[in-house]
């Protein structure tokens, strides 16, 4: 927006006046307290987000007993690294390999591992990704600049239920001697959902 | 219901816009819109998957031309007035009120969906199992792409809320929940990509055995 | 493709409405949708599968938004639009305008869809077939909702243009068609109303034996 | 509309503006006659419409061999009768009976006999009726006022193709001895697509 006062110039958002009017509503009959809404925001829009996952990611390339208790049982391993709560109750990794690429998505609505993504950006959300995520993936892909290659399967989990999936990227290569702290500059958002690939290091003499 | 949010394999949607660097919200009342749901929620008249159904059950017209957060707030406005949340004297505040210190401890904890089932597993992994034929009139988390088609279990989950019945105020109905893995070309025929598998998690009653 | 008009077994519609003494239009720019899209039909630069395909390649949103003579106009816009008829210089009148005078002639003739078809029918009456799972990106005239399940063959119909190939520009392709019946059971298992059979007419390659 | 210049009280309709827009574009090309487009809406707004369809209704009830013939080749037999072409090019008629009832529908598009019927309802367009007569007829049926005993079967035919249906509905009783001209008058459309029966004759005494 230009500038701050937006309704001098503009007509109001419709969404805009219909959320904040229910909001009142809900307020004046004691029903939520604005300052809660606030707590939520604050939560998700600065404390709570994909960086989560990459350091969760980070660990697993380079702790092998963490990656083995990220299969066995994500949920208590994605805890001990202080991130769990509501939509991330019940947790699985799904690890990438040579062989096999992992892609998440919800058909149904949009189903997503909250306490170590954040919530999900616009497309994960969006009619075309939902529909076409499970019957043409690969096509999905490569709008998002990424082509496999065709000996690479590629499963697709559909979130039906309340298991929220994590995908673990390959480690890229070039990375040998890095820590956690770096790799984890490396995994994106979109790796840990299956839409993209971590970022692989810049040379030194980039 | 085989509602306007099934959408697996439905086409003329587009391409996928992916988008870099996305704010978390788009506009201030998009965050408005999660912090409202979520409180409201928290007083404790609907669940999740009673949620789920009012959003699905949105004007196909409607739900197709809103972006995810109007979805939910045209949802929300539904279910405040099925509870009756704004109608008649009522005390204030509500008991459960979500006040700002409960915040970090209530989105922390989040909601526990699994549950003890007695019985014995009916499925086990590698068993061959047909997604059932079913066309219910309520919610259900078994999408219609699968239905008919036979998969794989590939893992038990133990006992979860079944939302088909949690859905509609009839009780938790716990069920064992399976992860069930099906090749491209059942579901899709010759027109699947090829070396594509595709899981769902299913819950007992939506398989049977093939 | 499986786009919005691909409707059968679709919930979340509301009532049916009927009318009592509707009228034939019920605005004027409705009959002028009707004659322009049958006039500018008149043309030859499309057939009515490529017209059909126009009309459920519309956005979703869009598709159940509209009334039958708005889809039909968007639709009339995109192939005008895709075969360039107001682009450039061109001749005028159109070779094949329709005039006044043709019309009772062009509406009481029809377009006739049937073809010889020279090799022998796969299928006979009494045959039982399933319907292909098949997901073409492009036309068909198979739906979803009876893809993948057995019916039986009540008629065959000798050859017809198929819809698939027409469509696209590819020709007329005539294979022959069949009523196939199915059980109300065998298309919606558990849910289906008691007493219900359902038919769709579908070309030969929609079909292999059960 | 309350008077003939409604531009005046009233901002344009926009799907009007749009039609009104494309037939000058194209008449200006000289691709459409509007003389063309005026005679087009006169037949189906004058001619052909379902009467038709009852007068061949009210045939099949009095004349058992053009009955026999409706069955055996509708085309032929409706064509007999002055009525053919556009959307009816391959007619099939199906006959109710006390132990089925015949609906047609069109679930991809909205296909239609219109030499008999005319142009097709709202109603029958209506995505709300093209999802659930083909999973739920007896609800839809409920919606216009018609409920079958349970022991009736229910044939739904959806219009896939290019073949077009006509219901024949049983013939009410008390008519016994009417002509066709006033058996016709008791075929409505909605009987001939289905969702009715035709209306049973007035009591003289009424």
């Amino acid at each position: 927006m230009p500038h701050d006062h937006p309704h001098h110039d503009a007509p109001p958002d419709p969404m805009a006046e219909r959320v904040r009017r229910l909001e009142e509503q809900l307020t004046a009959r004691g029903l939520v307290d604005p300052a809660a809404i606030d707590a939520i925001i604050e939560t998700y829009a600065e404390k709570v987000g994909p960086r989560n996952g990459a350091a969760v990611v980070a660990r697993a390339w380079t702790d092998p007993d963490f990656a083995e208790w990220l299969r066995r049982d994500a949920t208590a391993a994605i805890a001990s690294m202080g991130y769990a709560g509501r939509q991330g109750e019940h947790m699985q990794a799904v690890f990438n390999s040579p062989e096999t690429h992992n892609l998440v998505v919800c058909t149904l609505c949009s189903c997503y591992p909250w306490p170590v993504l954040g919530l999900p950006p616009v497309w994960y959300k969006s009619p075309a990704y939902r529909s076409r995520a499970v019957i043409e993936p690969r096509a999905v892909l490569a709008e998002f600049g990424l082509d496999l290659p065709p000996e690479v399967q590629i499963r697709v989990w559909d979130s039906t239920a309340e298991l929220r999936y994590l995908v673990i990227p390959m480690r890229p290569s070039g990375t040998e001697g890095m820590g956690a702290e770096d790799l984890a500059a490396l995994v994106t958002r979109e790796a840990m959902i299956g839409t993209g690939v971590p970022k692989t290091p810049e040379r030194e003499s980039a | 219901m085989n509602g306007p949010q099934d959408l697996g394999g439905a086409m003329g949607f587009g391409p996928v816009r992916p988008e870099v660097d996305a704010p978390v919200f788009h506009a201030p009342w998009e965050a408005r819109a999660l912090g409202l749901t979520l409180a409201a929620g928290a007083l404790g008249h609907w669940n999740i998957d009673e949620s789920r159904h009012a959003r699905e059950s949105l004007p196909p017209a409607t739900y197709y031309a809103s972006t995810y957060y109007e979805i939910w707030i045209r949802a929300l406005e539904a279910l405040i007035d099925r509870h009756a949340l704004l109608a008649g004297e009522a005390p204030a505040p509500h008991p459960r009120r979500l006040s700002a210190a409960a915040v970090p401890g209530a989105l922390g904890a989040g909601t526990h969906y699994a549950r003890p089932v007695a019985t014995p597993a009916r499925f086990h992994p590698g068993d061959r199992v047909r997604a059932r034929n079913i066309h219910p009139r309520g919610h259900t988390r078994l999408p219609r792409y699968v239905r008919g088609h036979v998969g794989t279990i590939e893992a038990e989950h133990g006992g979860f809320i079944l939302p088909d019945a949690h859905a509609h105020g009839l009780g938790e109905a716990p069920e064992r929940l399976y992860t069930v893995v099906f090749a491209g070309a059942a579901l899709w025929g010759p027109d699947a990509e090829p070396g594509l598998t595709v899981s769902i998690d299913a819950w007992e009653s939506y398989l049977e055995p093939a």
